[in-house]
This record gives structure tokens, C-alpha cells and sequence, in this order.
């Protein structure tokens, strides 16, 4: 991971770590937080806790989103801080709907110019950012509006499993990592498991990112506490809830920075502290699928 | 009594129910015929939940984290909790959730919050105050400005005061009503909104806010006291139904035991 | 079969059979064919051998496509002899690219009036085909090409499985089957194997289609042949190449068709017409998928 | 002899080879140092994987039905045989195949066949005659318009005769170099095209096809007879190396040891 982020975000970067409320990567904002990355533009539809906690370390000077909240929860402090305080620091914000977000990155990743989308009629947000147009159909049918390309510098994409060519496998939600990944020009993968290449081509419809498109492929179990990894261990709400009162407070806030990431060398370490009573809890059970047969055509 | 716009539950007696059980149960019925609902978490995920086990047995939920046909084993705290999908129907991007159900009109109800609300039915969930220098960030729009506009119906649940039912909302976050008049090929926009207070509904022609009932003990001079304009009223007010024996027990007992929602 | 099709496809409509080369229903065609529909507006990227069938039995007097040909082996020789000769009556053609016909349906499936393409430009399809327009991007970045939204009257889906609710898994090509049917107003899904529901859902990922969109689940297996089924049964080569001979000569055709569509009262005589040799050639071996853990969360 | 523009063979000695097997020969060796092809079935697939076992084993195969990474267990007669997809990397819609691989600009190169193609590599495979009225109706545009476009090079791999190579093309399916330059933003178009009767390149600065090598036992005036407008030549005019022993066995034994398209 370390090594991942050192070579991959630099200063300045536009970032996008994806995900839907599942596998987001805390593991890498916390390196990149560690490692002291700055003036990063943050692109994400929710601006979870993962993104207060960078935001507020400092490492972002603009936020490109369309929910800002502790989903279930509440407020991001650290995040409104900067917005309506500009405390320590101003944040630029880039707004759109969610709808906005996966239209931006299918245009990226497809390489159009803009997409059609049937939002933002008679809303303020076009007002409020000037990248969201309307464009009129050719066929003489009215207006839509359309949103801008988006073109990360680097997406990071959690995964349960890929191999080690950097094909990667996700089952659960799917969020927007897939066209997140492809609008990218560097692709960083996070996995549970690292696996055979034979176990991805077993069941090649489950693929959703290529090794093509892949920088680097980090394996860092439970890196995405407290967001989940369908399977492999449940949302700690308990942490959702908590981070509530540390981000209200600045102090509380940084002394949290310090424990959780500055005073530690890894995300291991983070996995060691967390404790494994708080890792039996976050435990599920299990329901597998059923396989299905592909069929050996020779 | 529980106060205007005020979320906060006391129990009186047995029978006795707190403002947001009222808010889901009024919710739940109005599903009465529905098919399909893009649900939120929370008191709509809730109010869909009771509906199913009332009103609408045949009700279909679609969760904007890319959902379909959850069984949710435990009440979801978030929208994209993972019990939402095991054991669900189908598991889509959200490029296609958007798209193909909510933009491509397979929604017939979508349920939306709102922090400020106007007589159109206009909503903001963006900012209090100025844009660019606001008082209050609040979240934004996440799905909403996309489920005002392609969703057939729009279900409000919010709380009521004078500072959230304005006269003028600081920001148009996902269009109502607008001046009255919606362009056809949206949806109908919003047609039912819910507060600890009442049910309100709007005029076909106007396009304006008419309050259609009122909560049991909730006056409409308290009403008027909590809506910062001037209030229409439907001249076939009614006073809303309590929640039922059963519609409590489902709550306390099934879809919110821990009251995270409801108390 | 005889129901859906009598119940969901009417004179006049238009119709699209997807399926690219994979899970293409010809049983469906020949239900068509057999009910002597009229007057149909056919629509598939690639009007394969059942398309060269159904126009040749004359259900249809429009074809909209962006590939016509015999996969492998050549022509569609009674299409071609109504393109080129009028023969034994004209038919009107539209045509696009492969990933014109896609984006079509992506747009009919999203309520978009139009679709961005990075295609045709300084070819000849937008003076063949009026409908494919140059579209300004409204951030004065250049011109792409517009397609319009397709919306089919019915589009006909085969799938491995589907429960009786109609909620449709496939797995292997998956073609646009997702997007012509979330464009169409009716929805017919044809499938190998009906399961109960909870197959579906111990695999929630693999479904393309919900029940919601579906009018009408028919059990017929093997309904693709000479097509494929992954898993189920092997595409027959053999049948796509002997169709360039049975094609070519009208008689041949029109003898074809009574023996193989008319001389029988379903796609389980066809079956057994084939006979198990033929069954037995075509049955792959197997080649299974590891199940997942999606997890318990109670 | 096999005559021009002819995929008929003829085997004369062991080391004897096909128009066909010399045509996959020289395309797989134009694929040495390219990363990821977009490959057509027939023989640009047998090219393809013979150059994955001479000069190229890292190319990558994307197959325009939506399948990444394919090993197929025995030759596809299709472009979406059902062994592309077992044991392959990734099957993927088709959406997405044509939307994030080929216009999203990952495709190094695209193959593509053509009935008729002029001195500026543009691409007829529509019609031949009038569209309103065609003579003959070809295949049409399938993916080959936007692999034109969108592939950042195209290999041409076609017989050769005064009715394939032809002055002025009846209908433009796929363009190559115009009139003698391409937007920006495009691919750079054909840089190659291999018929039964020589290689051709394209003039960087025109844009026009040169005869860049003649396959052993062709003359220049075979070729021209053979071309239907006064054809560039290039200043370092080749012999092409004939098949060695070891492409020609790969060919015979191991990609297409029926011969479904090499003899």
C-alpha cells in the first residue's frame, strides 16, 4: 500500500476512491493521509467519512460530490468546517446529483464529450456550477441537460478478490467503481484476497476491472473498516455513529488522526488495534451461491 | 404533546405513539396501490416496509445504492447495508439503476426528505443561506433532483416548523411544482407530503400545498404557526387516523425494535 | 410459447430478438413465423440465420440493424433477395453500427431523445440513415454523432434461467439483451431451465432482467438451436453452414420452412426432430464457476 | 499460380503455402510490439494468435462480442463461440465493450476486412452499386466503423483485385485516411493493409497506400494490374519473407488444423 500510493497520487492528482457505501477503501486515504499527499481534488458521489477524515488532514483543497453526509448518521464536520467556516482552510466544491457523478465517469470512460441526462430542469444546481448545461436534441425533441467528462488522475477500487495481473472481481454492490476505474488514467486495486488467475477465469461475468487497466494491485484485508466488503465482514456502525462526536471537534478530530493513522506504520496495524472482539462482532455468516457451468467447448 | 416540526417521541400510554410513528404510518397507507418505490433509509424504508405488510402487499422496493428485491434481514442502517443484498432479486450498477428504473420510468413512488420545503413543493436539501457562502451546508442532492423529475410520484416526510415550510427556499435542489405547472414529460411531481403535523396534498390546478389532514390533538392554528406562508386548506379537512394496534406492533415489534427510527 | 406469442406480439409491431450469437431464441422466430404475423418491423444488431428465416416467411417489412450477414459462413441469402431484387417483395432497411444499435437501446432503455457516439464520422451511414445526426457538445468541445432511442413493441430474451416471476439470470456474452429489454414495452423471456426464486436470489449479481419488466416466461428448452446456450449446449456450426445452401434457392427455403416450422406444433417437436445424435454432439462438457459468500447479515 | 485477389491454395511442395496462410503470416508479424488487438473471427484471429506465439505473447485479445482475455480450447468458427468464454478473463456487455475498451481508447489495433477499399484505406463494406438500389448487399458497418475511428491503428487484411482495390468506393462504411489527413482526436487509421499480393503502408504525409512489399513470386505488374488507380511504390520496395517452416506448423497443427480458413 505503501509503496502503491507513494507511486501512484502525487500532489495535486484529481482522486476518485469509489464505492457506494460498500468497499470503500479507508485503508488507502489513511496512506494517503500518512503520507502527507496535498491539493488533491477528491471525486466521489458521498463524501463518507473516509473523505472528512482526509479533508480535515488536510490533504484535499477541492471536493467534487454529490451527497455530503455520514450516511445513516448525519453531518461531515471536518468537511462543513472547510465549507462554511473555512476553518482551517477553504474547500472548493464541484456539485452534482448522484445520477451527475456515474454520468461524469461513464462519459470519461466511454471518451464523450459530455452525457445526456433528464435532471437538473428548473433546479439551482446549474446555476451553482456552470459544468452542468443544457444540450438540445438533434431530433428536434427538447432539452436535457449535460454533464462534463470526469478523467481521474487515479481511481482506487476495493475489491474481494483479483489476481495478481490485477483482474478483479466484485460481487454486492457494484456502485460506480467499474466506470470509475475505466475513466481513470491510473487504476489502483485493493483486494481481501489475492487469487489464481484460474479462479478469476472460472467465472470471467464477474469480472468488473481488467488487469488491462491496472497500475497496482495492493492486498490489504479488511482495509475498508468501517464501510464493508459484502461477505467478508459487515458495516461497523458503531464507528459511523462514534465519528459523529470525534469530527465535531477539532482536537478530538486530530487526536483520532494521530492514534489511528499517524501513529500507526500500516493498515495491518489498524486491523491489530481494532481488536478481534470488534472483528467477531463485524463477522457475517454465510450464504454462498450456487456455481454455475460455462461449459467446456475444446 | 409533542411539538411542531419535532421528531422527539413521549409515550402517554399503551396506545400512545411518537410523531415519527405517525409520519411512517400516514406514509404507508398512502402506498395503498403502488407498485414500485425508490426508497431511502430510514422512516420511508420504514413506512415501504409496513406498507408491504398492510396496504400493499405487492409493493417492489428499489434502493438507489443499486437494490432490487431486498428481504432485508435486519432493519438496514444505511442504504447500502449489506443485509439489502443478500438474498435480493437483482444487484445492478448504479449507472443502470438510475437509468434504466428511475430515468427509464419503472418508478412509481419516490420518497424525499427535505429541509425546506415551499408551497409548490419545491424542495432544497442544499444549503442554508447563500450558495457560496452558506450558513448551513446540508448534503445535497444525491438522488433527488433525479427522482423529483423521472419518479411518476413524489412522497415528502419531513418535519414541519416555520423554518423548513417557507415562503422561499434558499435553494432549488429538486424542482416541485415550480410555479404551479409541471412540463409533461416529467412525472406528476410531488403529490403527498407528511409532517408530525399533518398530510398535505396538491391542488390539480394550482399546483399549491393544501393541507388534506390533520394529525389527532393537532390544531390548525398550530398548523398555521408552523408554515411560512399562507396556508390553503382543504375544505374536506380531515383529522388523520391513528396508528392501528397492528400498524404499532409491526413497528415496534418487526421493522424498528430498537427504535433507531421511530422512538 | 404459442400464447406469449399470440398474446404479446401483434401485427404491425416492432419486435427485437437479441442475442449476440449467444442465446439467440429461435424457437421464438419460428412461433412467429408459425402464427403468420405481418407486417413487423425487425430489429437486431446482427439479423442472423432466424431473422433470414422470419423475413424469407414474410412476417416482416422493415429491418433495422447494423450487421447482415451469416456469422462465419456469409450471406443471408432471402434477405439479400428482398434488398436486392425486390424479391419476392421490397424491404425497407435502417441501418446502423453495432455500437449504434447498443447505444439505441441504451437511450430507449434511459428516456434519453438521444445518444452521444464517437462513430460515423466521414462515413456514408448519416446520408444513408437520416436518423444518425452530428450533436454539438454544449461545452464547445467539437461535434460527436447522435442516434435516437429504440423502443421496441416486445423484445424476446433467452436466458439459462429465470424464476417464475420472470427475474432472468445469464451468464457468458451478454450482448445488449439487458437494454433491448429495459427498452421495450413488452418483455417475453424464454429460458432452459424455470428455478425457484431462491436460486435467484442466493445470486442477486447474476441477474440481467427483473421480474418487473416481464410480461411473459416461457420454458423451452434448447430454443436457441443452432444457436447456443453457454453451458447448456454448443453453437451448430454445421446448421449455419447447410443454411447457405437451403437459403439460397427459394424453393429450398419455403421446403425448409414447412418441413422445420409449419410441419410442427412446437419447439419440442423440433427437438425431438432433431434427434438425440444431433443433441448429443452439441452437449459440452462442463466447466464450472466457484460459488461466492454474499454473507449473512441478520 | 494463385491468381490475385484469390484465397483459393494450392499446395506445391511441404513448404508450400496458401494466399491465405502468407496473408495471416504477414499480419501476425505486423503485430509484433502491439499490446491489445480488437479482433474479428476468421483469420485476423488466427494472426492474432499466432503472433501471441512468435514475435508478440503478451498481446491481449478483445473480441467485439465482449470478451477479454480469451483462451479458446479449440478454433472459433464465430465471433462469439462459446469457447471464448470459458476460462476467459472478462465477458462484459457489449455497452461497455464498445464504450470503455474501444472508444474509451485502450484498442492499439483493429482489424478489419474490406470488399473494396481505396488509395486512402477508406472502406467499403455496404453495398456495392447504388444503396438505395445495391447491386449486391454486403454485411454493412457491424463494429467496423468505430474500430476505424476509435483504434489508435488498423490492419486491412483483404483480397486484391481491380474490384476490391478500386479508384472511388461505391459507399464509405469505415474511414481511413479521407482525402489525406484525420481529425486529431481519431485513431491514426489504416497503417497496414496484407493482401494475397503484397504489403501496403500508407505515405505519412498523404495519407495514401504504397506498396510497401511484394509476396514472393508476384510482380509489380501483377500488382498493378491488380489496382485500380495508379499506385505509389515504394522507394524501399520489399520481398516479403515467405511463412517459415515454424508459422506454417503452428498454423497447420495447432490453429487451424482443419483448415477452415487457410486452404
Amino acid at each position: 500500500m505503501r509503496d502503491a500510493v507513494a507511486e501512484l497520487v502525487r500532489d495535486g492528482d484529481t482522486v476518485a476512491i469509489e464505492g457506494f457505501t460498500h468497499l470503500i477503501c479507508f485503508a488507502a486515504g489513511h496512506e494517503i493521509i500518512r503520507q502527507r499527499k496535498r491539493d488533491l481534488t477528491l471525486c466521489r458521489l458521498t463524501p463518507d467519512v473516509i473523505y472528512d477524515q482526509m479533508v480535515g488532514a488536510g490533504v484535499a483543497s477541492k471536493l467534487v460530490f454529490s451527497w455530503l453526509g455520514n450516511p445513516g448518521v448525519g453531518s461531515l464536520h471536518a468537511i462543513r468546517r472547510r465549507i462554511e467556516r473555512s476553518d482551517p482552510e477553504p474547500l472548493e466544491v464541484e456539485e452534482y446529483s448522484h445520477f451527475g457523478m456515474v454520468c461524469r465517469y461513464v462519459a470519461g470512460a466511454s471518451n464523450l464529450p459530455f452525457f445526456p441526462i433528464r435532471s437538473y430542469f428548473e433546479s439551482d444546481l446549474p446555476q451553482a456550477n456552470p459544468r452542468i448545461v443544457p444540450v438540445k436534441s438533434p431530433f428536434g425533441d427538447g432539452s436535457v441537460y449535460a454533464v462534463p467528462p470526469l478523467h481521474p488522475d487515479v481511481a482506487v477500487i476495493h475489491a474481494q478478490r483479483a489476481d495478481p495481473a490485477g483482474d478483479t472481481q466484485i460481487w454486492g454492490l457494484l456502485g460506480c467503481q467499474k466506470e470509475a476505474a475505466f475513466a481513470a488514467d491510473r487504476v489502483m486495486v485493493v483486494c481481501e484476497e489475492l487469487v489464481d488467475e484460474s479462479v478469476i477465469r472460472r467465472d470471467p461475468n464477474r469480472t468488473v476491472v481488467p488487469g488491462l487497466i491496472v497500475d497496482a494491485v495492493v492486498v490489504e484485508p479488511k482495509a475498508c473498516h468501517p464501510s464493508y466488503a459484502q461477505g467478508y465482514y459487515d458495516r461497523d456502525n458503531r464507528f459511523y455513529l462514534e465519528w459523529d462526536t470525534v469530527a465535531r471537534d477539532p482536537a478530538t478530530f486530530h487526536a483520532w488522526l494521530r492514534e489511528w493513522v499517524f501513529g500507526l506504520e500500516s493498515h495491518a496495524e489498524y486491523v491489530e488495534k481494532l481488536g478481534a472482539e470488534r472483528w467477531a462482532e463485524l463477522a457475517p455468516g454465510e450464504a454462498w451461491s450456487d456455481p454455475v457451468n460455462y461449459g467446456r467447448y475444446a | 404533546m409533542v411539538g411542531p416540526g419535532q421528531l422527539r417521541s413521549i409515550r402517554l400510554t399503551r396506545t400512545a405513539y411518537s410523531s415519527s410513528e405517525m409520519m411512517i404510518v400516514v406514509s404507508a397507507r398512502q402506498l395503498a396501490g403502488e407498485r414500485v418505490c425508490f426508497v431511502g433509509v430510514g422512516p420511508p424504508n420504514i413506512a415501504c416496509n409496513l406498507a408491504k405488510m398492510t396496504v400493499s402487499p405487492d409493493l417492489e422496493l428499489v434502493y438507489e445504492s443499486g437494490v432490487f428485491g431486498s428481504v432485508p434481514a435486519r432493519l438496514p442502517l444505511s442504504i447500502g447495508d449489506p443485509t439489502l443484498v443478500t438474498g435480493s432479486v437483482q444487484v445492478t450498477s448504479m449507472f443502470e439503476l438510475f437509468a434504466y428504473y428511475l430515468q427509464g420510468g419503472l418508478i412509481d413512488v419516490g420518497f424525499l426528505g427535505a429541509s425546506q420545503i415551499d408551497r409548490y413543493g419545491n424542495i432544497n436539501t442544499t444549503v442554508i443561506g447563500d450558495y457560496a457562502a452558506p450558513m448551513v451546508r446540508l448534503p445535497g442532492s444525491g438522488g433527488a433532483c433525479e427522482i423529483a423529475i423521472n419518479a411518476k410520484k413524489v412522497f415528502v416526510i419531513m418535519p414541519q416548523s416555520k423554518r423548513s415550510f417557507v415562503d422561499r427556499i434558499d435553494f432549488i435542489t429538486s424542482p416541485g411544482h415550480l410555479g404551479g405547472a409541471r412540463p409533461a414529460e416529467w412525472g406528476a411531481g410531488p403529490s403527498v407530503v407528511v409532517t408530525g403535523l399533518g398530510v398535505y396534498r396538491f391542488g390539480a390546478a394550482t399546483g399549491e400545498m393544501e393541507l388534506a389532514s390533520l394529525h389527532p390533538g393537532v390544531t390548525l392554528e398550530e398548523v398555521r404557526d408552523s408554515t411560512g406562508w399562507e396556508l390553503r386548506v382543504s375544505e374536506d379537512l380531515e383529522e388523520t387516523a391513528p396508528p392501528s394496534e397492528l400498524e404499532l406492533r409491526l413497528i415496534r415489534e418487526e421493522l424498528d425494535p430498537r427504535g433507531a427510527y421511530t422512538r
